[in-house]
């Protein structure tokens, strides 16, 4: 059993209300320094078998039409060692 | 002397009004509280309302939590200060830890807004001694992040002390851990509720006139104090 | 954009096209056609300017020449609504404004208008729908009002089809993301499926609002000296949508290549909180009158807002675009010009209220910026860097754009469409036949109960609301001690259009009126969203005529005079269009809302009253899509005198006391209503036809003008008198009882059997 | 300037529907042979000045909390290569 970690962002172009409030609230709470802040999701996927260079194709296919919306978002696969 | 009620509006509460509405219904009069002052300006109680403060982007009242009103209104709680988070008010209070568990996305992943029937279970708090216990109501329920949760342990603890002080009855909305609807503090001034009780005040615009007995409850207490 | 030649550091001042360096440079290629314009618009553009424009004027006609923008095509036949307006004293502000004000009586005023976001919903649902929601509360939020309530007229695919599955729960769940966050509540809408918007769903928003009448604000820009403050998001490359990512890439700066991002998203991103911040400033800032002029940033950003406040006001207009505050710096002129962010807005305001305004911002932690100011010339001036790089006079770009008569011809199929009558199909005959007809009518996702999508959407926030879906109308309180209301319903028929749109166009008025009188509200006024196919299509463009000719006719005859509205041309898959669809919203005021009128039936016993006459008219019916999957002859007739005597005496009615409940009749005929009526109040209803009528025509016909009513007992006399004078007919059908709908001699239906079949559908398909 | 992710994810213990949500939906779409799925958020933050000792332990203690409700959620700071 493997897991694969698929990484979804807003596109930089887009704007990214999430990560702004989060930026936003910082310095009230004391913390300085963090120039910018972006807000994405994280999906931890266990497979069953090997993850070879067709499951992870898939994985691939899986992120780009279901878990990220490409027009607006990247994404980013990898196995997790 | 009428008992003075506040409510604080946080940059992006909605039911602010409401809840003030719901205060005067009461016979209370209601006081305006903003969450840059730490000044409560003496009221003798205090309602979080309903609603996305700061845009509810990162957790569901995870910022309010940190405004300098909740400075005052963590310590106003901790000596006794009657605390109503409604909705969004019950998530600022569990991220303050006023409350234990937290609340996150309703198990079906969409917002719901629908007249919700529960019980009192408890009708010894600040904010329901109007209620008879097991009293059976119907307020509007109206949320995205509802789902109560907390260790199997917290929830032990919780009903063995009496500390749910409303159950979902009939359907459960959100995904709620044991059908929790609302919990109190160990002392019972803190009350965090998900459903709306400000909006069952009138016949007119609400289902009923259930949600009316948390606030005429905290009325008699204040009275009676 | 540059072809010069020249040294590294030559560039990069060339690279600013400025208006002097316009004159230097007059056969310098330009983009025109890539952004949009036709040879004759460019042409026209030199010709008002005796010069090339510069870039950033190139880009400020583009968007504001556009279809979207510029109502080119549409223009000389939405004239009709101000031509034949019925003379109406409820009138505060008419078509021209970015809504129309309607007085409501005890010094209140209400503005509300529909607008569509259609395209972008099919490309992101979510965020579509979401801006699409954030776009018109800015628009009413601009007349000075505080916005009350929204609504979603929606129009999908088939309700089966995989696509429909993204694209719907995606829709609801950006307005009510938005909505919700907003803190406005969800009053009512339309949830229509039909394969012909399988690739291009209506996604159309209304939104209300209500102030005092001392507090109408318009957009424009007077007094020379006075401060042009941009408040709320900052500016960034999202949103420059459609024809215009095609001009970002045309502005694309050479000398700034890889540093800036690749591509700039047509789609835009909304914040709702940001824009309930800029709603709770905005009325401060209004309360406090620090405010001259005011207009939000929609469609074309800071080029229309800029344009048409210089416009409509009394002097010109100096900013400097440099003070526009940045998401991302590598914007050009051009790009911040024609941006789409969300969540802004342009107020002009006096220069010693200048302070108090950003205070007031502050306060609400939103960002403004004076980044102009009010000229005493008429010139529209525009600089970045140092140099000037817009000098145009503001009314060419925002209100004298083109004006196109486009040709348009009654398509030949129309005859063949209207000539396949109903009358063939194959009808329910045996009492059985007819019990399964009404299940599966009530199943069916057009008419099966939309509670799975509206109990996503807030209805009870803001505390004011008297009724809200699924009731006739959506009710909210503007009083809370005298109790006075509004009424709204939107209605929109695509099939009844597209077999005749004239008409179609006249029975969506009709409907929302209707509802809007059964709730017990008097209809005052009306706005409406065009959908339709290409105007470049003459089919088209004849639907799009016809329904505006039928649309301003009608308006003329129920004295209900448009406000305002919005045209939303090219719905279509490829080349086929979809069924023109008119929406069309209509605002009610009632004195006292607690004589409102509900449409369940409570009250066991009551008398039910059908009012109106039924003739077989089954084209375009519920019933034939449903049973036959078929569209063909002749909507029903439109009878608008009747209408108007329908409405009076539900007002009526409803204002005496006479009714506990009313329903209009629309698709699905009777048996549709009464289902309703009984599934809403949880009483049954016991019905008795009248004499020789067919009992499948009385059931499932779609005459106009009808409506149900449920009377108490005690009631019967002086209700029935009251129609007998007024001329308006009123059978008796039937009682209030029992836990079943009880068609006598024919079938009876336990509710709750009509209560699955209408519950379970729509969660079966998306759920 | 450093950029320094921080993932948070629900306890294992804690029900996590939309990463369940995701998981039934994958067979409809033909994707088979991932046994779990779990969503969390992931952030992205751009950090001033050396991400040394300090400045991660000040991003650890913000993750605490701010960017995750030890409640329910775990966390995860970890400096982008
Ligand atoms: N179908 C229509 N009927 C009546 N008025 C319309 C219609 N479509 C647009 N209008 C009016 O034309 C004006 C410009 O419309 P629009 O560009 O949508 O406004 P805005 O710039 O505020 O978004 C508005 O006053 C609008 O009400
Ligand atoms: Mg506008």
């Amino acid at each position: 059993m493997a897991r694969v970690v698929v990484d979804v962002m807003l596109k930089p172009e887009i704007l990214d209300p999430q990560g702004q409030a989060v930026q936003r609230a910082l310095p009230r709470l004391g913390f300085s320094g963090i120039t910018d802040v972006r807000q994405g999701k994280r999906f931890e996927l266990e497979v069953e078998g090997p993850v070879d260079a067709a499951a992870l194709a898939r994985i691939r296919e899986m992120a780009e039409t279901f878990l990220a919306n490409t027009v607006i978002e990247d994404f980013d696969v990898r196995v997790q060692s | 002397m009428t008992a003075r009620i506040g409510v604080v509006t946080f940059p992006g509460s909605l039911d602010d009004r409401d809840a003030r509405r719901a205060v005067q219904l009461a016979g209370a009069e209601p006081v305006a509280l903003w969450h840059r002052d730490k000044d409560l300006r003496q009221v003798d109680a205090v309602v979080l309302p309903g609603g996305f403060s700061y845009g509810d982007y990162l957790r569901a009242g995870a910022i309010a939590r940190f405004s300098p009103v909740m400075e005052t209104v963590i310590a106003g709680a901790r000596d006794g200060l009657p605390v109503l988070g409604i909705c969004n008010g019950f998530q600022v209070l569990c991220e303050s830890h006023l409350l234990p568990g937290a609340l996150t996305r309703n198990d079906h992943l969409h917002f719901v807004c629908r007249d919700q029937r529960l019980r009192i279970e408890n009708a010894t708090t600040a904010w329901t001694s109007s209620y008879r216990p097991d009293q059976e109501i119907v307020i509007p329920l109206k949320n995205g992040e509802g789902g109560y949760v907390a260790d199997e342990r917290t929830l032990d603890m919780l009903e063995a002390e009496g500390r749910v002080v409303a159950r979902y009855l009939e359907l459960n909305p959100n995904g709620s851990r044991r059908d929790i609807a609302g919990v109190t503090n160990e002392a019972g001034n803190v009350v965090g509720l998900m459903p709306h009780p400000e909006h069952a005040v009138e016949s007119l615009t609400g289902p009923g006139l259930d949600g009316l007995g948390f606030f005429t409850s905290v009325l008699k207490r204040l009275v009676n104090a | 954009m540059t072809t010069d030649a020249g040294t590294a550091s030559e560039r990069v001042s060339t690279t600013i096209d400025t208006v002097k360096r316009a004159v230097d440079t007059p056969g310098l290629a330009q983009p025109w056609a890539e952004l949009g314009l036709k040879r004759d618009e460019y042409d026209r553009i030199r010709e008002i300017l005796g010069r090339r424009p510069t870039g950033a004027e190139l880009a400020m006609y583009s968007v504001m020449w556009s279809e979207h923008c510029s109502y080119k095509s549409s223009k000389v036949h939405l004239r009709q609504f101000g031509e034949k307006a019925p003379p109406s004293d409820a009138l505060l502000v008419g078509i021209g404004e970015n809504a129309g004000v309607v007085d409501v009586g005890q010094g209140y005023a209400v503005t509300f208008k529909v607008e569509s976001h259609n395209h972008p919903s099919y490309v992101e649902p979510y965020q579509g729908a979401a801006t699409g929601v954030g776009g018109i509360v800015r628009d009413i939020l601009a007349m000075g009002a505080r916005p009350v309530a929204v609504m979603d007229p929606l129009r999908f695919g088939a309700a089966d089809h995989p696509d429909t599955r993204r694209v719907l729960p995606g829709v609801v769940a950006g307005v009510g993301g938005y909505g919700n966050c907003l803190g406005l509540p969800n009053i009512g809408g339309e949830v229509v499926f039909d394969p012909c918007y399988q690739g291009n769903p209506l996604v159309n928003a209304l939104c209300v609002g209500v102030m005092r009448h001392e507090d109408i604000h318009l957009a424009k820009a007077s007094g020379v000296g006075n401060k042009v403050i941009l408040y709320g998001a900052r500016t960034g490359g999202d949103g420059i949508g459609g024809v215009s990512v095609l001009a970002s890439e045309t502005f694309a700066d050479p000398s700034a290549a890889g540093t800036r991002p690749a591509k700039r998203p047509a789609v835009q991103v909304g914040d709702p909180f940001q824009e309930k911040l800029l709603i709770e400033c905005t009325l401060e800032v209004f309360r406090e009158k620090l405010v001259v002029g005011i207009q939000d940033l929609g469609g074309a950003g800071l080029s229309c807002a800029t344009s048409e406040l210089a416009s409509a006001g009394s002097g010109g207009m100096r900013v400097e675009l440099d003070s526009v505050p940045l998401r991302d710096a590598t914007l050009s002129p051009e790009e911040i010009l024609m941006s789409e962010s969300q969540e802004r807005m342009c107020a002009v305001v006096e220069p010693d209220k200048v302070e108090r305004f950003l205070e007031i911002c502050e306060k609400w932690d939103v960002l403004a910026t004076v980044i102009g100011e009010v000229t005493d010339g008429d010139r529209l001036e525009i600089h970045w860097r140092g140099e000037q790089i817009v000098d145009v006079p503001p009314r060419t770009v925002a209100h004298e754009g083109p004006v196109y008569q486009r040709p348009y011809a009654r398509p030949v199929w129309q005859d063949a469409l209207q000539a396949d009558d109903p009358a063939k199909l194959s009808r329910p005959g045996t009492p059985e036949e007819l019990r399964e007809a009404v299940l599966s009518l009530v199943a069916s996702p057009n008419q099966a109960s939309k509670s799975w999508i509206t109990s996503q959407y807030d209805r009870y926030v803001l505390g004011n609301t008297v009724l809200a879906q699924p009731e006739d109308s959506g009710m909210i309180r503007v009083d809370e001690e005298t109790n006075l209301g509004v009424a709204l319903a939107t209605d929109g028929n695509g099939r009844y259009a597209k077999l005749d749109p004239y008409t179609g166009a006249q029975l969506a008025l009709a409907e929302a009126y209707r509802n809007v009188a059964a709730s017990g509200a008097t209809p005052l006024a009306v706005t409406n969203c065009l959908n339709f196919g290409s105007p470049e299509d003459p089919a088209a463009m004849w639907q799009f005529a016809e329904a505006c000719r039928g649309l301003a006719d009608a308006c003329l005859a129920l004295g209900t005079p448009v406000t305002g509205g919005n045209v939303s041309f090219y719905n279509q898959t490829g080349e086929v269009a979809i069924h023109p669809t008119p929406v069309v919203g209509v605002l009610g005021v009632i004195d006292d809302v607690t004589r409102r009128t509900p449409m369940g039936f409570t009250g066991e016993g009551d008398l039910l009253f059908l009012l109106g006459d039924t003739r077989e008219e089954l084209g375009g019916s519920a019933w034939s899509e449903v049973a036959h999957g078929h569209l063909g002859g002749l909507p029903p007739a439109v009878d608008l005198d009747r209408e108007r005597l329908l409405a009076e005496v539900l007002v009526a009615g409803s204002r005496d006391g006479m009714l506990d409940a009313a329903h209009d009749l629309s698709d699905g005929g009777l048996v549709q209503a009464l289902v309703e009526s009984c599934l809403r109040g949880g009483l049954g209803a016991r019905i008795v036809l009248p004499e020789g009528t067919d009992p499948f025509v009385a059931l499932f016909s779609e005459s106009t003008g009808r409506a149900v009513v449920a009377v108490p007992r005690s009631e019967e006399l002086r209700f029935t008198d009251m129609c007998r004078a007024r001329g308006l007919p009123a059978t008796r059908i039937g009682v209030v009882d029992g836990d079943s709908l009880d068609v006598q001699g024919q079938f009876s239906i336990g509710l709750g059997e009509l209560r699955e079949a209408s519950e379970s559908t729509i969660p079966a398909l998306l759920g």
